[in-house]
C-alpha cells in the first residue's frame, strides 16, 4: 500500500497541499445542507475525507522529509502579495498531527453526539476548523498564515457555542474577544512588516530583508515582534492572554479535545515557531534580545498553569490549565537556541497533542457514562470503566513525563537542551513542573484505581454486560472508547519507539537541524 | 430696493450688478436655510425649502451673468457679452424642475402624515366615548 | 470602432436607459406582470454590465457621447475602473434584491386598502402613491362592514420606483460630467424618498425628513457645480480637472472659488452619505423602510453620494494642498462616525436600527483616505531600508482600500438587512431579546447573518479584510499611524455589536438544560414564500461577501484604469 | 503458553537473545493477565489461574542470562537503536550477581503465591503476580541497562509497580503506606531524572562513562540529587520512613522482594552514577552509620515481626551504604569496596528474603513434621544475617572488613565499627525470634509451594554467595575470586565476638524487662513505643506545613492579583460604560430636526470660513 503512494509523480506534488485544504472544505460544504437524520451519509463524508487526508500526509512524508521536495502552490490575493501553500517538514509535522487526530475525533464525535441536535452544523464547522488548521500548517507566507489564523477564530466560535446555553455563549463571546484582539495584533504586525520588507515569505533562517531591518532600526522590529508573538500568544495561551481557555471547556468533549488540545492552541504555538524560525530567524531574534524574556514568560506560564490546575476540582478545567502549561513547553524549547532544545520543543507539539487528546476523550467518556465531572466523582472509576481509566492513566503518566510515555521523551530532550543552552535554570522549571503535574494528576489516578467508590449513584449503574463478575462494571461505548485507546497506544508507541525512522522525534530533530544548521 | 440704496449710500462698496445679485441670492438662500432648519411645522419647512432653492438658483444666475460678462476664453462658443451663459441657465431650469418635483412629493407626504395624525386624534376621542368600536380600523401591523 | 467596441458602448447607454424605460413601462402593468418585468430587467442589466466590466478590465476607458452631441451641451457617458466596479456591485445586489422582492411581494411595503372595495373583489382605485391599479386575487372575508381603510402587505409601487432608482444610480456611476451626475443624484434621491414612504404610516415622517435632507444636499452640490463651471468653463469631469490643475500650478486667484465649491459639495454629499453629525435622518429611514427596500438604501443609495465624492476629490479637485483643512475635518468626522455609530449600535435593542447604525459606523471608514490623498509622501519610511513603495502606490492603495470597503459593505449590508427584514416579517418584531433562539428554525438565515458579519467586521477572505489591509498598508506607508488605531477600534466595535445581534439567535436552552420558549412565527396567509426559497437571497449575498475576498488583486488592477495619477 | 526452556537445550537459544527474552517474557505474561479481563469472567478467572502458575517460570531466562553471560562476552551486550534514545543493555561485573539474586527471589515469591491450593491462595493473586512480574522486569532492567534513559525507564517501572504490591490488601494501613511510598518515590524519581539529565548533558549517556562524566560538571549537585534519589530506594536514614510502613502492609512475598531485590536498585544506581567526592562520601558515610545504629534501637521496640525485619534491612543497607561511601572517599579503594558491597548485597538479599518468606512459613508449618525443618531454616537464615562464622554473612563481613581496612572515622577504625553493626543485627534477630515465637500458628496440612520456595531460598542463601564470591566477583588485586576467609582461629573469633556481645546485651535487656526495671512504655506488649516509620510523623507534618504554607502564600498572591485585575477590569468597564452613556446622550441631543439643522449650519459656516482663510493665505 505504501509503495503505491510513494510513486506519486513529482508534478502532482504541488497539488497536494491545495487538495488537502480543499478536501475538508468540500466535506464541510457537503455536510452543511444535510438534514439532521442523514447520519450515515454525514458519517461517510466525514470519515472518507479524514482517511483521505491521512493517506495524503503519509504519501507526502517520504517526499518532503527524505528527498527534500518543497511542493508549492500560489494564487494572487492582494496587490503584490499571493496566497502561498508550501509543504516543509514543520508544516507536514503539524498537518500530520491534525489530520490524524481529526480522524479519531470524528469517530469520537459521531458516537458522542448521537443523541444531540444540530449535528450537521457541528460537523460542518468541524471540517472547516480542520481546513483552517491544515491551511495554517501549509501557509507559505505570513499573509496566508494570517488569513487561515483568522478563519480559525471565526470557525471555532460556533463550535464553542454549540450547546447554546447562555454559559457557552458567554464563553464563546469571551473566546472571540480574545482571539479577535490577537488576530488584530497580528494583522498590524504583518502590515508593518510588509511595509518594511514586502511580502514576508517563510524561509529557513528568516525572511529576506528582516535581518537588515533588525540591524537598521531595532525599535520598530522589536515592536513588530511583540505584536506578532502577542497576537499568536493569545491562541498559544501564554500567561496574561490565557483567560479564555478554561472558560471554553463548556464546549462538547470532542470540541475541547480537538480544539483545545490540538487545533487552536497548537496553531498559536505553531505560529510562534514560524515567526521565530522562518520570519525573524533565530540569529535576528537573538540580536533583538527577545529570546530571554520569551523564555521567562514561557517558564512562568508553565508554573502558573500547573499551579492553577492544582486548584481546580473540575476535570476539564484541570486539563485546560494543564494544556496552558504544557503548550508553553514548545515555546520554552524553541526559545532556547540549540538543536536539542528546539527538537524537544517541536516534538512536544505532537506528543502533547496525543496525550492531551487522550485525556479529553477519557474526560468526555467519564462525563458521558458515569456523569463524573469532578475529581472526587472519579473515585473507584477504575473498576467500573477499566479501559477508559487505563487510557487516562497512560495520558496522566505522559503529562508527568514518566518513561514509557511520549511525555518523557520531550522532557528529556528539553532538559538536555536546557543544559546545553545558556539558561541551565530552565531544567529546574521542568523539574518543578513535573512535580506539580504529579501533584495534580497522581491523586486522580490514585482515586481511579486504588479507592473504592463508596456509594454508587443508582442511575449511573448502566446495565453492564449482564454476566460480568464485577456488577459495578459499566459498558463503555465502543465508538468513544476506541479513539481513546488508539491515542493512548500511540502515546506509548511514540514514547517507546522514539528513535524509529519517521518517528516524531526524528522529524523534529531534522527540522531543528534544518533551522539551526 | 431701500436696502440697495442703503448699501450704495454706504458708498464704501461699489457693487457691479452681478455682485449685487450674488449678494441678494446668498442672503435669500441663507434666510431660507435657517428658516427651514429651525421650524417645527412641516408645511412651513417645505415653503422654506423652496425659498432656499430659489436663493441658490439666483446665485447660479449671478454666476452665469459673471461668466457671460467676462466672456471667459474657455467659454468658447456662447455669444460674447449677451445676457446669460446658456449652460448655467440650463442648470437653473433643471434645478427648478427638480425643486418642483420634490415639493410635490413633500406636499403629498405632509398631507398623508397630517391625515394619519388627524385619524389618530379622532380615534383617541372615539375611544374615550365608546371603547368597544375601536381597535379594528387601527393599524393591523 | 470595432464591433465589440460598439456593443459595449451600446451596453453603456442601455445600462442607464433600460431601467428607466422598464420603470415607465411597469407603471402600466398589473402587480404580477410588474414582478416579472422587474426580474427580467434586473437580469438584463446584469447581462449588460458584464461586457462593460470585461472591456474596462482589459484596460480601456469607455466613452460615449449620447446622441452624438459633444460636450458641453451633450451628455457624455464615461465608464472607467471605478464606475465599472460600482456598476457591478449595484447590478449584483440589485438583481438579488429584485428576485427576493419578486419572490416575496409582501416585503415590498404596506399599502392602504380603502374599506369600500374590500367586499367587492374588483380593482380598487388604490390611494397609494401614483395612480397605478393593484389587483387582489385572494378571497377577502370581511370581518364586519367597517368603513375605515385597512393596511395590506405588499406594495406594487415598489417596482417602478426601484427601477427608476436603479437607472439613476447607473447614471451617476457612468456620467461623464458634473451636471448629469447632479441629475442622476436627484433621480436617486426622489425615488429613494418614495421607496422609504412605502413602509407605511410610521415610515412617512422618516421619508419626509429624508426628503428635506436630500434636497438640501443636492442644492449645495448644485451651487458647488455652478461655481466650478464658472471657474473652469466646462462641466466635464476630466476637462475641469485639467483646468483646475493648471490653475493650481499658476496659483490663480480663482482657486478660492474652487475651494469654496469643494467645501459645499463635500458637505452636501456628507449629508447624503449620513456622516456622523448629519446622520440622524438615516436611522428611522432605513429601519422603518420595508424589508426589501432597506438593503437597497443602505447598500446602494448612499454609495452614489460616496462615488460622486470620490470623483470630485480625485478627478476634479485633483488633491489641492488648500483642501488640507477640509480633508482633516472630514476624516475626523469619519473617525468619530466609526466610534459613535458602533457605540449607538451596541445600545440598540431592535435589530434594524442596530444595522442602520452599523451603516453610519461603516460610512466613517470611507472618509479616512482624504488626508492620505493630500500628502501621500512616503517620507515616513524613507529612512527604512527595503521599502519599495513609489509615490502613486499610496494613492492607489488608499483608493483601492476605500472602494473595497464600500463594495464589501454593500454586499454584506444587503445580506444582513434582507435577513433581518425576513426575521421581522416572520416573527412580527425585530426586538433582539424576543428573537432569542429564532436561529434554530432558520439555519440558513443565521448562516447568512454570520457570513455578512464576517464581511462587516473585516475578517479575512472578505472584501472588508482586503479594504482594511490596503488602507492600513498605505496609511503606514504615508506615516498616518492614527488610521491603524481607528481601524482596530472599528473592527473590535463592529465585532461587538454584530455579536450582540447574531448570538441570541443561537441560544437553544437555558442553563439548566430546560427548553427555551421560542418566539412563535405569525401566520401569514398571503405570504407563502416567507419560509420558502426566499431565504436563499441573503445566503447568496453572504456567500458573495466571502468569495469576493479573493478579488483584492483584480480590484486594484481595475482601479488603475482611468485613474487620475 | 511459552514452553519452558529446558535447561539442556542451551543451543536452542542463541546467547544474544537472552537479554530481550528475560525482559520480554514477564511483560508478555503481564499483558496476557491484563487482556484476560476482556474474556467473560468465568474463562478469565481460569486463564488467570493458569497464567499465575506459569509466572515463576518467567524468571528462568534471567537466571540463564546470569549463568551464561560472561561480562564483556557477546550475550552480555545488546543495542536496540529504535528504543528510546538508542538503548544499550549489558551484563557487567556488578549486574550479574544482583541479577541472579533478583531472579531467584522473584521466582521464590511468585512460587509462594501461585503454586498453592486455591483455597489458601491470596485474594486477587493474578493482580499480585502481575505487579510482581512488572517490578521484576523493572528491577532486572535497572541492572541490565547500559544507558541513562533505559535505566530511568526500568527504575520508574519498578517503583510504580511496587506501589501496586504495597496497596494489595487495600487495608487503611496499606493505603497510608502507599500514599507515603508514592509521594517519596515521585520525589526520588524527579531528583533522579534531574541528575540523569545533568549526567547525560555532561556526556555520560552511556553508563560506562557516566561516573567520570558526572565528575566534570555540576558534580556537587549531581551527588546531592543521586544521594537523595537513590537514598529513598536504599532506605538511607531520613528517607527510610516508607520501609517500616510498606513491609507490614504488603503481602509477605512482596515484602521479601521489596527488601531483598528492590532496595538493591538504589545500590546499583549509586555504583553506576556517583562520581568520586570527598565531602559526598563523608556525608553518605555519616548517614549510613547513623542509619545502621538508629535502626537497631528503633527496631528492637517494634512488635510486628515484619517491621523488625524492615528495620534490620535499613540497618544492613546502612552497612552497604557505608562501603559505597568509603569507595567515594578513597577512589583507589573503590573497586574493592564496590565488590564487597555487591557480595554483601547478595548475601543480605538471600538471607533477608529467606526471613521474610519464613514469616508465613512459620505461621503455617511450625508445628507437625515440618516444624524442625522450619526451625532449622530460620535459625540458619538468622545466623547468616547476624554474620555467624561459616555462614555467607561472615564471608560478606570479612570481605568488607578487608576492603575498608585502614579507614579512620572520628578516630575509630571503620573495621572496628562494622562488627558493631553485626551486634545490632543480632539484637534485632533475637527480638524477631521472640516476636515470631509468640505469633499465632495456623497449621496447614500438606506442604505446598510456599514451603518449597522458602526452602529453595534458604539453600540458595547458603550456597550462592560463596560461588559468586569465588568466581564471579574478581578481586582487583588477585584478579580472580575474592579472598576466602581462612579457617585460622583469628578470623573465626572476629566473626563470633560481635554475636556473643549481642547475645549478652539481649540477656541483660531480657533480665531488666523480667524484673520491671524498664520504663512501662518500653515494655508494653501491644503498642510499639515509637510508631513504625518514626521520623515519618515529623516529616509528614513538615511536608504538610510547607505545602500548606506555600499554598496559602500562593493563594494569597493569586487572590491579590485577581482582585487587582477585577478592580482594574471593573474600573475600565465603568469608564467605558460612562463613555458610552455620554456618547448616546450627546447623540440623542443631536437627534431632533432643529439640532441637526443647527449643526449643519454651524459646520457649513465654520468649515467654509476656515478653508477660505487658509486658501486665501496660501494664495
Amino acid at each position: 500500500m505504501v509503495t503505491w503512494l510513494e510513486q506519486i509523480p513529482a508534478e502532482l506534488l504541488p497539488a497536494i497541499p491545495v487538495v488537502m485544504v480543499l478536501l475538508s472544505l468540500t466535506a464541510a460544504v457537503a455536510i452543511f445542507p444535510l438534514p439532521e437524520n442523514s447520519v450515515k451519509l454525514r458519517a461517510g463524508i466525514n470519515l472518507t475525507a479524514a482517511v483521505a487526508k491521512v493517506l495524503l500526509i503519509i504519501a507526502l512524508v517520504p517526499a518532503v522529509v527524505a528527498d527534500g521536495a518543497r511542493p508549492e502552490f500560489s494564487a494572487p490575493f492582494l496587490p503584490g502579495i499571493d496566497l502561498v501553500l508550501r509543504v516543509d517538514p514543520l508544516a507536514l509535522f503539524f498537518a500530520g498531527l491534525s489530520a490524524l487526530l481529526w480522524l479519531l475525533t470524528t469517530i469520537y464525535a459521531l458516537g458522542y453526539l448521537r443523541g444531540s441536535k444540530n449535528k450537521s452544523r457541528f460537523f460542518g464547522f468541524f471540517s472547516l476548523c480542520v481546513t483552517a488548521t491544515v491551511g495554517i500548517s501549509f501557509s507559505g507566507n505570513l499573509i496566508t498564515f494570517l488569513v487561515f489564523y483568522e478563519l480559525l477564530t471565526v470557525v471555532t466560535y460556533p463550535l464553542v457555542a454549540h450547546w447554546g446555553t447562555p454559559a457557552s455563549l458567554r464563553a464563546a463571546r469571551i473566546y472571540l474577544r480574545y482571539a479577535l484582539g490577537g488576530g488584530l495584533a497580528v494583522l498590524i504586525g504583518v502590515v508593518w512588516l510588509t511595509m518594511y520588507v514586502g511580502p514576508v515569505d517563510f524561509a529557513d533562517g528568516g525572511a529576506e530583508g528582516v535581518s537588515e531591518l533588525v540591524r537598521a532600526n531595532p525599535v520598530p522590529a522589536l515592536l513588530i515582534f511583540v505584536l506578532l508573538v502577542g497576537g499568536l500568544g493569545v491562541k498559544a495561551a501564554l500567561f496574561p492572554l490565557h483567560g479564555w481557555l478554561p472558560l471554553a471547556m463548556v464546549a462538547p468533549a470532542p470540541v475541547s479535545a480537538l480544539l483545545h488540545a490540538v487545533a487552536v492552541v497548537k496553531a498559536g504555538v505553531f505560529g510562534i515557531v514560524r515567526v521565530l524560525h522562518d520570519v525573524f530567524g533565530v540569529e535576528a531574534a537573538a540580536e533583538l534580545g527577545v529570546l530571554t524574556p520569551l523564555l521567562i514568560l514561557a517558564a512562568f506560564t508553565i508554573l502558573y498553569g500547573s499551579y492553577q490546575a492544582l486548584r481546580q476540582q473540575e476535570i476539564k478545567k484541570r486539563l485546560a490549565y494543564s494544556t496552558i502549561s504544557q503548550v508553553s513547553y514548545v515555546v520554552l524549547g524553541v526559545a532556547m537556541v540549540n538543536v536539542l532544545a528546539t527538537s524537544g520543543g517541536i516534538v512536544h507539539l505532537v506528543h502533547q497533542g496525543l496525550m492531551k487528546v487522550t485525556l479529553f476523550f477519557c474526560a468526555g467518556l467519564f462525563a458521558e457514562v458515569i456523569r463524573a465531572h469532578t475529581v472526587s466523582q472519579l473515585r473507584g472509576a477504575g473498576r467500573r470503566m477499566p479501559l477508559t481509566s487505563a487510557a487516562f492513566t497512560v495520558g496522566a503518566f505522559g503529562m508527568i513525563g514518566l518513561p514509557p510515555t511520549a511525555g518523557f521523551i520531550s522532557k528529556w530532550q528539553l532538559g538536555t537542551g536546557a543544559l546545553a543552552s545558556e539558561h541551565p535554570w530552565v531544567l529546574w522549571v521542568l523539574v518543578g513542573s513535573s512535580l506539580l503535574n504529579a501533584a495534580y494528576f497522581l491523586p486522580v489516578v490514585y482515586a481511579l484505581w486504588f479507592v473504592d467508590a463508596d456509594e454508587v449513584a443508582p442511575e449511573t449503574l448502566v446495565s453492564g454486560d449482564a454476566d460480568s463478575a464485577d456488577p459495578l462494571r459499566v459498558k463503555e461505548p465502543k465508538s468513544l472508547l476506541a479513539p481513546a485507546l488508539i491515542t493512548a497506544g500511540l502515546t506509548l508507541f511514540v514514547g517507546i519507539a522514539a528513535s524509529l525512522a519517521f518517528a516524531p522525534l526524528q522529524i523534529a530533530r531534522f527540522i531543528a537541524e534544518g533551522v539551526l544548521g | 430696493m431701500m436696502l440697495a440704496q442703503w448699501a450704495l449710500s454706504m458708498g464704501a462698496v461699489e457693487l457691479t450688478q452681478m455682485q449685487w445679485y450674488l449678494l441678494v441670492g446668498t442672503a435669500i438662500a441663507v434666510i431660507g436655510l435657517v428658516r427651514m432648519l429651525l421650524t417645527r411645522d412641516l408645511l412651513a419647512r417645505l415653503i422654506a425649502l423652496n425659498v432656499t432653492g430659489i436663493g441658490s438658483l439666483m446665485i447660479i444666475l449671478a454666476l452665469a451673468a459673471r461668466t457671460a460678462e467676462s466672456g471667459d476664453a474657455t467659454g468658447g462658443t456662447e455669444a460674447a457679452g449677451s445676457g446669460i451663459d446658456p449652460v448655467l441657465s440650463a442648470l437653473v431650469i433643471t434645478g427648478l424642475v427638480i425643486t418642483v418635483a420634490f415639493t410635490g412629493l413633500g406636499a403629498v407626504l405632509i398631507r398623508r402624515i397630517e391625515g394619519a395624525q388627524d385619524a389618530e386624534r379622532a380615534h383617541t376621542l372615539d375611544d374615550v366615548h365608546d371603547p368597544e368600536r375601536s381597535g379594528d380600523a387601527g393599524d393591523r401591523e | 470602432m470595432t464591433a465589440p467596441m460598439s456593443l459595449t458602448l451600446f451596453c453603456l447607454a442601455a445600462v442607464v436607459l433600460l431601467p428607466l424605460l422598464a420603470s415607465a413601462l411597469s407603471v402600466l402593468l398589473g402587480t404580477a406582470a410588474r414582478r416579472v418585468m422587474g426580474v427580467i430587467t434586473s437580469v438584463t442589466v446584469l447581462g449588460l454590465v458584464t461586457p462593460i466590466l470585461i472591456q474596462v478590465t482589459s484596460g480601456q476607458t469607455l466613452e460615449l457621447a449620447l446622441g452624438g452631441f459633444e460636450s458641453p451641451l451633450g451628455i457624455t457617458l464615461r465608464a472607467d475602473g471605478l464606475s465599472a466596479l460600482f456598476l457591478a456591485m449595484t447590478a449584483i445586489v440589485g438583481a438579488v434584491v429584485s428576485c427576493y422582492a419578486a419572490a416575496r411581494p409582501a416585503a415590498t411595503g404596506k399599502r392602504l386598502v380603502p374599506a369600500a372595495e374590500q367586499r367587492r373583489r374588483s380593482h380598487p382605485a388604490d390611494a397609494g402613491i401614483g395612480a397605478e391599479a393593484t389587483a387582489h386575487r385572494e378571497a377577502r372575508s370581511v370581518v364586519h362592514a367597517d368603513p375605515s381603510p385597512v393596511w395590506r402587505a405588499g406594495h406594487a409601487g415598489f417596482w417602478p420606483l426601484w427601477l427608476g432608482c436603479w437607472s439613476g444610480l447607473n447614471a451617476v456611476f457612468v456620467s461623464g460630467d458634473l451636471f448629469n451626475t447632479y441629475v442622476g443624484l436627484e433621480l436617486v434621491g426622489l425615488t429613494a424618498v418614495a421607496l422609504v414612504a412605502l413602509g407605511g404610516r410610521d415610515a412617512w415622517p422618516a421619508a419626509l425628513r429624508y426628503l428635506f435632507i436630500a434636497v438640501l444636499g443636492s442644492l449645495l452640490f448644485l451651487i458647488g457645480v455652478a461655481l466650478i463651471y464658472s471657474v473652469t468653463g466646462t462641466l466635464d469631469i476630466i476637462a475641469s480637472g485639467e483646468v483646475i490643475a493648471e490653475l493650481a500650478a499658476s496659483h490663480d486667484a480663482d482657486l478660492a472659488a474652487v475651494v469654496l465649491a469643494l467645501c459645499l459639495i463635500s458637505l452636501g454629499l456628507a449629508l447624503k452619505v449620513a456622516l456622523v453629525p448629519l446622520h440622524r435622518w438615516l436611522i428611522p429611514a432605513h429601519s422603518s423602510a420595508p424589508s426589501a427596500v432597506s438593503p437597497l438604501l443602505s447598500a446602494l443609495v448612499i454609495k452614489a453620494a460616496l462615488f460622486v465624492l470620490l470623483r470630485v476629490w480625485l478627478w476634479v479637485a485633483g488633491p489641492l494642498p488648500e483642501l488640507v483643512i477640509l480633508a482633516w475635518v472630514l476624516a475626523g468626522m469619519g473617525a468619530v462616525a466609526i466610534l459613535v455609530g458602533s457605540v449607538m449600535a451596541l445600545r440598540q435593542s431592535r435589530l434594524k436600527p442596530l444595522i442602520a447604525y452599523s451603516t453610519v459606523a461603516q460610512a466613517g471608514y470611507w472618509f479616512l483616505l482624504l488626508p492620505l490623498l493630500l500628502d501621500p509622501e512616503t517620507t515616513a519610511l524613507e529612512g527604512q531600508t527595503g521599502t519599495t513603495l513609489e509615490d502613486g502606490a499610496v494613492l492607489a492603495g488608499a483608493l483601492g482600500g476605500t472602494v473595497a470597503l464600500a463594495l464589501g459593505h454593500g454586499l454584506a449590508k444587503a445580506s444582513l438587512f434582507l435577513a433581518a427584514g425576513h426575521l421581522k416579517d416572520l416573527y412580527g418584531t425585530d426586538e433582539i431579546d424576543e428573537l432569542r433562539g429564532a436561529g434554530r428554525a432558520h439555519p440558513m438565515l443565521v448562516m447568512s447573518m454570520g457570513l455578512s458579519a464576517v464581511g462587516l467586521i473585516g475578517l479575512p477572505l472578505s472584501l472588508g479584510f482586503t479594504g482594511k489591509w490596503l488602507l492600513a498598508t498605505s496609511a503606514v506607508a504615508a506615516g498616518h499611524y492614527w488610521i491603524l488605531v481607528v481601524l482596530v477600534a472599528g473592527t473590535l466595535f463592529s465585532a461587538a455589536y454584530l455579536l450582540k445581534a447574531v448570538a441570541p439567535l443561537l441560544v437553544m436552552s437555558e442553563d439548566d438544560q430546560t427548553a427555551l420558549t421560542l418566539p412563535q412565527a405569525q401566520t401569514h396567509p398571503d405570504d407563502r414564500a416567507l419560509t420558502g426559497k426566499a431565504q436563499l437571497a441573503p445566503f447568496v449575498l453572504g456567500l458573495l461577501t466571502v468569495l469576493t475576498g479573493f478579488l483584492g488583486a483584480w480590484l486594484t488592477g481595475v482601479l488603475e484604469v482611468g485613474a487620475p495619477w | 503458553m511459552l514452553a519452558t526452556p529446558a535447561l539442556s537445550s542451551l543451543s536452542l537459544f542463541s546467547p544474544s537473545l537472552l537479554i530481550p527474552l528475560s525482559l520480554l517474557t514477564p511483560l508478555v505474561l503481564v499483558l496476557a493477565l491484563g487482556l484476560a479481563g476482556l474474556l467473560p469472567p468465568g474463562q478469565a478467572f481460569t486463564l488467570r489461574r493458569r497464567l499465575t502458575l506459569f509466572a515463576p517460570l518467567a524468571v528462568a531466562p534471567a537466571v540463564l542470562l546470569a549463568l551464561l553471560a560472561e561480562p564483556g562476552s557477546d550475550p552480555a551486550a545488546l543495542e536496540v537503536p529504535w528504543l528510546l534514545f538508542g538503548a544499550h543493555f549489558g551484563v557487567d561485573l556488578y549486574a550479574r550477581p544482583l541479577l541472579l539474586i533478583a531472579a531467584l527471589l522473584y521466582g521464590a515469591a511468585l512460587l509462594a503465591i501461585s503454586w498453592i491450593k486455591l483455597r489458601d491462595a491470596e485474594r486477587g493473586s493474578g493482580a499480585l503476580s502481575a505487579f510482581l512480574l512488572l517490578s521484576f522486569t523493572g528491577n532486572i532492567g535497572t541492572y541490565l541497562a547500559a544507558d541513562a534513559a533505559s535505566f530511568y525507564l526500568a527504575f520508574a517501572l519498578m517503583s510504580f509497580s511496587a506501589a501496586g504490591l504495597v496497596i494489595h490488601y487495600r487495608t487503611p494501613a496499606a493505603r497510608r503506606a502507599t500514599r507515603v511510598y508514592l509521594v517519596m518515590s515521585v520525589l526520588s524519581e524527579t531528583a533522579i531524572l534531574a541528575a540523569l539529565i545533568l549526567v547525560t548533558s555532561a556526556g555520560g549517556f552511556l553508563l560506562t562513562d557516566s561516573a567520570d562524566a558526572a565528575g566534570t560538571a555540576h558534580t556537587g549537585l549531581i551527588q546531592g540529587l543521586l544521594i537523595f534519589g537513590f537514598g529513598v530506594k536504599a532506605g538511607t536514614v531520613p528517607l527510610h520512613v516508607w520501609l517500616p510502613l510498606a513491609h507490614p502492609a504488603a503481602p509477605p512475598a512482596a515484602s521479601a522482594v521489596l527488601s531483598g531485590a528492590m532496595v538493591k536498585a538504589g545500590l546499583i544506581g549509586w555504583l553506576r552514577f556517583l562520581p568520586d567526592g570527598e565531602t559526598a562520601g563523608a556525608v553518605l558515610l555519616a548517614l549510613a552509620l547513623t542509619g545502621a545504629f538508629a535502626a537497631v534501637v528503633l527496631g528492637v521496640l517494634q512488635h510486628d515481626p515484619k517491621v523488625v525485619l524492615a528495620y534490620s534491612t535499613i540497618s544492613q543497607m546502612g552497612f552497604i551504604t557505608a562501603l559505597v561511601a568509603v569507595g567515594l572517599m578513597v577512589p583507589d579503594l573503590q573497586a574493592a569496596t564496590s565488590a564487597a558491597a555487591v557480595i554483601y548485597a547478595v548475601h543480605h538479599g538471600l538471607a533477608k528474603g529467606a526471613l521474610f518468606l519464613g514469616v508465613p512459613v512459620v505461621k503455617h508449618y511450625a508445628r507437625g513434621r515440618t516444624g524442625s525443618l522450619v526451625l532449622l531454616g530460620m535459625l540458619g537464615a538468622g545466623l547468616a544475617v547476624a554474620g555467624a562464622p561459616l555462614t555467607s554473612g561472615a564471608f560478606g563481613k570479612y570481605v568488607s572488613k578487608e576492603a575498608v581496612s585502614g579507614i579512620e572515622v572520628l578516630g575509630v577504625g571503620l573495621d572496628q565499627l562494622l562488627p558493631l553493626i553485626a551486634t545490632g543485627s543480632t539484637l534485632l534477630l533475637l527480638r524477631f525470634a521472640a516476636v515470631i515465637w509468640a505469633a499465632d500458628r495456623d497449621p496447614r496440612r500438606r506442604a505446598d509451594g510456599e514451603l518449597f520456595s522458602w526452602l529453595g531460598v534458604c539453600a540458595a542463601g547458603i550456597l550462592v554467595p560463596w560461588v559468586i564470591g569465588a568466581r564471579w566477583v574478581t578481586d582487583p588485586v588477585q584478579a580472580e575470586g575474592v579472598a576466602m576467609p581462612s579457617w585460622e582461629p583469628s578470623t573465626l573469633w572476629d566473626a563470633t565476638w560481635p554475636i556473643l556481645l549481642g547475645i549478652l546485651l539481649a540477656g541483660l535487656a531480657w533480665g531488666a524487662a523480667r524484673c520491671g526495671w524498664l520504663p512501662a512504655r518500653l515494655s508494653s506488649s501491644e503498642k510499639a513505643a515509637i510508631p513504625p516509620g518514626d521520623l515519618l510523623v515529623a516529616e509528614e507534618s513538615l511536608l504538610r506545613r510547607v505545602g500548606s504554607g506555600g499554598g496559602t502564600a500562593l493563594d494569597a498572591a493569586h487572590g491579590f492579583t485577581s482582585s487587582a485585575a477585577e478592580r482594574w477590569g471593573s474600573f475600565f468597564s465603568a469608564a467605558a460604560e460612562r463613555g458610552r452613556h455620554g456618547v448616546s446622550w450627546v447623540e440623542a441631543r443631536l437627534g431632533g430636526w432643529e439640532s441637526t439643522g443647527l449643526t449643519l449650519v454651524m459646520l457649513l459656516s465654520v468649515v467654509t470660513v476656515i478653508t477660505m482663510l487658509v486658501a486665501g493665505r496660501i494664495l
